[in-house]
């Protein structure tokens, strides 16, 4: 709802913070965008971590994804970079490496062996043309269903496993009086359930070939359309008071019971923790798979601009290791609700579902590469529109869906 | 309908929140009557006028209007029409449509509007202006266009708030006789607000003088010229205005006029209230009515001090002892400053006024 | 003829017209329109969150506490500091006060010189400042980034104040052309004969007299500045935030839960200022409207 | 022109001249240049002549931004040129408590579109505002869920911009009213005219200046207009209630696609110079030193 507000934020950072020339401690200025309560107990982990080793943490922190990217590149571009910055696992630095404007992390890589602890979806993502040019932190699940138990209950129905099972849930529901499906009509959220639809019913080498290859002919096949199908038929288990509704609202609906499940990341497991709920008592969560499990992965990175001062260098280098060494890893991850994303620390102290998405991760089939690994902006922006469109528009026929998808793919982004 | 028009006021009090303008006023004004409310600004004239109009609330009293009570009705029903000084036409409307604009509204035949919007085209010779819009008219024009708008009314009542005041003096003595012309010709009551003398002694059947908001003098443009009821109405009407002289009244059974410089017998004044022995007085007189005397030998001598050619007339600005004295001579007379004058205040035309409260004696 | 019926004598009886009942029906509804937003947000802010989950918009609070407005101003938070936004209201100030004088000083001079002293190329002028106001001044701000950080005015209140000064001018001069232009050329011609120049006539005549016009022009600047966020965040610096941008940060927190009392009292709280400004001044800006913005 | 005066003159205007030059037109040929090239996330230098002005043409939602903002410009100026001027025209009638409902028809323009996008999205939500109060009230047929449907969206905006806007109008209007020739209005009560004849017939044609005033005031913040639909809709359901300068912003910093930003925001320049070009040539061909 802030979003002009916050791109402001973003373009404020610009200029925001200029950290003192020639200080002798190794003073690190970190643009990130957690700012909400879990998130930043999430980040102090990292602060706290990174000054134990002997650094000084200078925390910028800009309320909005979008926004704190915008503000932190448009720094970088301006020659007024700060020493790390985040951004989500995928594209957001393409045109920043092709400028030249990141320093790699080649060093770290090969000493920490990222080779063997990262899953190589994010080895992938985090490399260019041979170098590594950001430190994945964490990740996050993009396609989990939350329900609610008591409401399940309430309907007489079972957890569904799969598409086919989630529809005669979603009628049982209804048939009781709640609110099928809870769902926050904003444009990111119906692209996210259109991926958690695509990903779904077409597994991982559609989801790929939809985002990455931009394979028009199977924009054109059957498969395409069930899932466009699938994804409209949705429609008719939101409430009217869904659109423009934000998705903690959404979750909150179903923490009440009034709705029986919702389609989210799993940084939802924040609002429900917040409620006293526990995964596998009050909600449960599962990813629904008609070709097994595929677990969209993304997550976050920290890039290193370009810097010319020899202790700012030291500082990224420093605050760069920090990052992913395992005790880091897996106290970021209890706060954060996310998971961590070395393969070689022990995951039993986190909740439920986190554990679920640990096995599926050292599970190669069962990977998914997240949207934003797979398309630049622009793109995922411009289909982002069409699917929107498509979900509010009762108008438009699937037919002409999928007509302007496959046209907009072909277009050069 | 017969166009009624005898206007009549009876007691009637105007007021804005606690400060009363008017306390119970009364004014007869006959069918096919000129009147004119004259006085200075302030007065209250205006309000007088709206108040007849109806376009001003009063707080006690009556208005009749052609026989009718219309006290309570509202302006437009009253059988009145009215002329304003600025004109107030419609600004975006052609004369045409300024004209009928009323009728229209009042849903008056197209042919009735059509004759009346004619006829008084004709009258007021703005035939060739009907198609033009008010910025596009002189003043003199638009002010014929604003009487044309009340005469197609075709009311009993006109009334006229200064209506010449916003045009130059070729204009408004133009436009006076048209106004008095049209008097003539149509016989409606008028009643005319001016602070301009000239326009009241010329144009009015009677004349109405207001000072503070209460009629001072009513009466003809004679009486108002010669037998002023006090001294504000005779410095008010007349111009050059009236000379005063003050002084003192003696002698019970053969009153004589006495000041510093001036020794005045006036056995056959007709005194309103004869005054007391010695009371202080002023004694007034019009500057056309002081006669030159060369001969005669109760003359008073006064000198010249400048002398003002008028074209018609010549006015002469003279010292009788210490007081200035203006006397309008014939035009011809030639005067030099220093020239001193023989001169005689006929005792029929002198003004004599109570000094304490200025009522005429 | 009998007695009773009262011949029409004095101040007409009032009687309820259908006209007049109709003209305060319209402006009793509208008036409910226009309040009712404002009812709902300060409603909001005196319920706790519970009884906004339950009840619904319209419905006066239970129990009003001001608990909301103090968490606003004291304690919100956003990320780690939890300071309310407090801290933006100075900031705030400083950045309104030098804003409004100096935005309001080059648009009253610049409309001065254009309407009575008419340069060459002032149409031109004009006309580019008229066609800047019709454009949203976002496609600005990438470029006048770049420019700013190049001239090394960022981050600070004067570059604060160049900006608002830059986005102030189109409306600026145009008021106070406006203003200027419908006064009688004599008055300045007048000046001239008495040997006045530029500056002096300016001062002494013209300021003077457009009195009502600054009115509008404070007004329109004061809620203009103060209810701006972009400008201020960008431009500012990060030691000079204005209150907007704590506004923004308690407001557009999306995840945990969202107190939307808390999250109106902000708003209210932030409103405030320009709010008193409208509502003590309401007179005024009709009048200085009068006064020759609106001439044709 | 005295040479002293005529230096003070160009003084004088040296900060405007220096706003126009660098700050306008700068950012303005900029954002024309790189609309011409194929930036990404960031401005590029590589010369693509016209395609982004092509692919602007055949993007939908630009098309629906544009075919929004003119339905929501004409019914906005007109909306709250007829509501000002009523409440201006009622107001002016003498009635009580006028300055307290002059304060009160006032006061939302103090707001920010922020605060007025938030507020009337709150009270059209149908599961919290109105409907809900509706509901509520055992009138279970109550709908008013314009807000959440894609084909009427629109018109919500154009209502909250209305209640923001039309208190300024009024003010406007008030201003033009008090200025009209009293004598005006007694003509209109002796000829009989009634009220609305004669606000409709001799007072609104005597206002030009100030309908003019109020016109471009109200079509500055339609050209402008962005926050407002951020706060209440944030362009949505879907794309319905996108708006040019939101395409602009979303594509200029979230979407890293200034080359299409660049072009929308250069298609709205030149949109605004055609339509102001003819107006101000025809303003100034007028005697000089009429006011705008």
């Amino acid at each position: 709802m802030f979003r002009c507000l916050a791109t402001g934020a973003a373009l404020a950072a610009m200029f925001a913070l200029t950290p003192p020339a020639g200080a002798e401690e190794q003073r690190a200025e970190v643009i990130h965008w957690w700012t909400s309560g879990g998130e930043s107990a999430a980040v102090k982990v990292f602060a706290d971590q990174f000054q134990a080793a002997g650094g000084t943490w200078v925390d910028t922190a800009i309320a909005g994804g979008a926004n704190a990217r915008t503000a932190a590149i448009n720094r970088t571009v301006g020659g007024n970079p700060p020493t790390a910055m985040q951004l989500n696992t995928g594209k957001q630095f393409d045109d920043l490496v092709e400028n030249d404007l990141l320093a790699n992390v080649d060093a770290l890589a090969g000493s920490q062996n990222w080779k063997a602890i990262l899953p190589a979806a994010f080895l992938q993502a985090v490399t260019r043309n041979g170098h590594e040019y950001a430190v994945p932190v964490n990740i996050h699940g993009q396609n989990w269903l939350f329900y609610s138990t008591a409401a399940l209950a309430k309907a007489g129905t079972q957890p569904p496993t799969n598409w086919d099972d989630l529809f005669p849930a979603l009628d049982k529901l209804k048939a009781a009086g709640l609110i099928p499906l809870a769902f926050s009509g904003q444009q990111n959220w119906e692209r996210n359930l259109f991926n958690n639809v695509m990903v779904g019913r077409g597994g991982h080498d559609l989801f790929v070939a939809f985002w990455g290859k931009r394979d028009v002919a199977m924009v054109k096949g059957p498969e395409f359309r069930k899932i466009a199908e699938t994804f409209k038929r949705l429609r008719d288990y939101v409430d009217p008071g869904s659109p423009g509704r934000n998705w903690n609202d959404a979750t909150n609906l179903v923490i009440q019971g009034k709705a029986g499940m919702q389609f989210m990341g799993d940084w939802a497991k924040g609002e429900f923790t917040a409620a006293g709920q526990t995964p596998g008592k009050e909600y449960g969560c599962t990813v629904l798979g008609d070709h097994g499990i595929a677990y969209v992965m993304g997550g976050d990175v920290f890039v290193f601009p370009q810097l010319k001062d020899a202790s700012q260098k030291k500082a990224q280098q420093l605050l760069a290791r920090v990052l992913l060494e395992p005790d880091t890893q897996i106290k970021f991850a209890q706060k954060k609700g996310s998971i961590p994303v070395r393969l070689d620390v022990d995951t039993s102290t986190l909740d439920d579902c986190a554990r679920k998405a640990s096995g599926w991760i050292h599970d190669v089939n069962a990977q998914v590469p997240a949207n934003e690994m797979l398309s630049p902006p622009a793109l995922t922006g411009a289909i982002q529109d069409l699917i929107s469109q498509y979900w509010n528009d009762t108008t438009m026929t699937t037919d002409a869906f999928i007509n302007k998808v496959a046209n907009t793919l072909t277009q050069p982004f | 309908m017969d166009r009624q028009g005898n206007v009549s006021l009876r007691g009637v009090a105007v007021a804005y929140g606690p400060v009363r303008v008017f306390d119970r006023l009364d004014l007869e004004v006959a069918q096919s009557e000129f009147l004119v409310l004259l006085g200075p600004s302030g007065c209250g004239k205006s309000t007088l006028l709206n108040a007849i109009a109806g376009l001003t609330e009063i707080d006690d009293g009556e208005i009749w209007i052609g026989g009718r009570n219309v006290t309570w009705h509202e302006p437009k029903d009253r059988g009145i029409a009215m002329v304003f000084q600025s004109y107030a036409l419609y600004p975006r409307m052609n004369v045409r449509a300024n004209l009928s604009f009323g009728l229209r509204v009042a849903r008056t035949p197209r042919a009735e509007i059509e004759r009346r919007v004619r006829v008084a085209a004709e009258m007021l010779q703005i035939g060739d202006l009907l198609d033009r819009r008010p910025a596009e008219l002189s003043g003199g024009q638009r002010q014929r266009v604003a009487i044309g708008r009340a005469l197609v009314r075709d009311a009993g009542v006109f009334l006229f708030d200064e209506p010449l005041s916003n045009l130059d003096a070729q204009l408004r003595s133009e436009l006076r006789v048209e106004i008095k012309r049209l008097h003539q010709r149509l016989g409606a009551t008028m009643i005319y607000v001016t602070h301009d003398q000239i326009e009241a002694l010329t144009l009015a059947d009677r004349i109405a003088v207001m000072k503070d908001r209460t009629f001072q003098q009513i009466g003809t443009p004679q009486e108002i010229y010669l037998r002023p009821v006090n001294r504000f109405v005779a410095t008010f009407v007349g111009s050059p205005a009236m000379n005063f002289v003050p002084g003192r009244i003696e002698g019970a059974g053969a009153p004589v006029f006495r000041s510093a410089s001036l020794r005045l017998p006036v056995p056959g004044y007709k005194f309103a209230h004869a005054p007391a022995d010695g009371a202080p007085v002023e004694l007034g007189i019009r500057p056309e009515h002081i006669i030159l005397a060369p001969d005669a030998s109760d003359a008073q001598e006064v000198s010249v001090e400048m002398s003002e050619p008028m074209g018609s007339d010549l006015l002469a600005w003279t010292r009788l002892g210490d007081l200035p004295l203006s006397i309008r001579l014939p035009a011809e007379t030639m005067l030099t400053p220093g020239d001193r004058l023989r001169i005689l205040l006929p005792e029929n035309r002198l003004n004599l006024f109570d000094a304490t409260n200025g009522a005429r004696l | 003829m009998s007695a009773a019926i009262r011949e029409p004598r004095g101040r007409r009886p009032w009687k309820p017209t259908p006209a007049r009942l109709g003209l305060y029906a319209f402006l009793l509804i509208s008036a409910l329109f226009f309040l009712m937003p404002l009812y709902v947000m300060v409603v909001t802010s005196l319920k706790g969150m519970p009884e906004i989950r339950q009840a619904h918009l319209l419905n006066l609070p239970a129990a009003p506490s001001f608990a909301a407005w103090s968490k606003a101003w004291f304690a919100a938070c956003t990320g780690l500091s939890c300071n309310g936004i407090r801290v933006g209201f100075i900031n705030s100030l400083r950045i309104m006060v030098p804003s409004v004088i100096v935005s309001i000083l080059v648009g009253a001079i610049t409309g001065y010189a254009l309407s009575f002293w008419r340069p060459r190329g002032a149409v031109l002028l004009f006309g580019v400042l008229i066609a800047v106001a019709f454009i949203p001044y976002q496609v600005f701000i990438y470029p006048l980034v770049r420019i700013f950080s190049y001239l090394g005015i960022n981050n600070s209140v004067p570059g604060i104040v160049v900006i608002h000064t830059i986005f102030g001018l189109p409306t600026m001069t145009l008021i106070f052309r406006n203003h200027f232009a419908a006064l009688p050329e004599e008055l300045f011609k007048a000046a001239r004969v008495d040997g006045a120049g530029f500056w002096r006539i300016f001062g002494a005549i013209m300021l003077p007299m457009a009195l009502p016009i600054i009115v509008v022009a404070v007004i329109l600047q004061v809620t203009g500045i103060w209810n701006d966020f972009i400008f201020g965040l960008v431009f500012a610096g990060r030691e000079n935030l204005p209150m907007t941008v704590q506004l923004n940060n308690i407001v557009n927190s999306t995840q945990g839960e969202r107190e939307y009392n808390v999250e109106m009292a902000a708003t209210l709280l932030t409103a405030t200022v320009p709010l008193v400004v409208y509502f003590i001044s309401g007179r005024w800006f009709v009048r200085g409207i009068a006064a020759g913005a609106v001439k044709g | 022109m005295r040479i002293g005066s005529r230096l003070s003159t160009h003084l004088a205007l040296a900060p405007a001249l220096l706003i126009a030059l660098v700050a306008y037109c700068g950012a303005m040929g900029w954002t024309i240049w790189i609309s011409f090239t194929n930036s990404r996330m960031l401005p590029s230098s590589v010369f693509v002549g016209l395609r982004q002005y092509s692919s602007l043409a055949t993007n939908e939602r630009w098309l629906t931004s544009v075919q929004n903002i003119a339905i929501f410009g004409l019914l906005f100026i007109a909306m709250a040129l007829v509501l000002g001027f009523m409440l201006a025209a009622l107001i002016d009638q003498r009635v009580r408590a006028e300055s307290l409902l002059r304060s009160v028809f006032l006061y939302p323009f103090s707001m920010s579109f922020i605060v007025t996008g938030l507020a009337w999205r709150w009270l059209l939500d149908p599961t919290l505002g109105i409907e809900k109060v509706g509901h509520d009230l055992g009138l279970a047929w109550f709908r008013f869920d314009w807000l959440v449907r894609p084909e009427r969206v629109i018109y919500t905006l154009v209502l909250a911009a209305v209640w923001h806007a039309a208190g300024l109008v009024m003010a406007i209007m008030l201003a033009g009213l008090r200025g009209v020739d009293p004598e005006i209005w007694k003509a209109v009560r002796v000829d009989g005219i009634p009220a609305w004849r004669a606000y409709l017939f001799i007072v609104v044609p005597l206002m030009r200046g100030s309908f003019a005033t109020a016109v471009i005031l109200l079509a500055v913040s339609v050209a402008r207009l962005y926050d407002l639909s951020v706060a209440m809709t944030n362009g949505g359901p879907g794309i319905a209630s996108e708006v040019p300068a939101k395409f602009v912003m979303d594509h200029l910093f979230e979407r890293g696609n200034v080359g299409l930003a660049t072009a929308a925001a250069t298609t709205m320049l030149i949109t605004v110079a055609a339509v102001l070009a003819p107006l101000m040539y025809w303003q100034y061909r007028q005697p000089a030193r009429r006011p705008l």
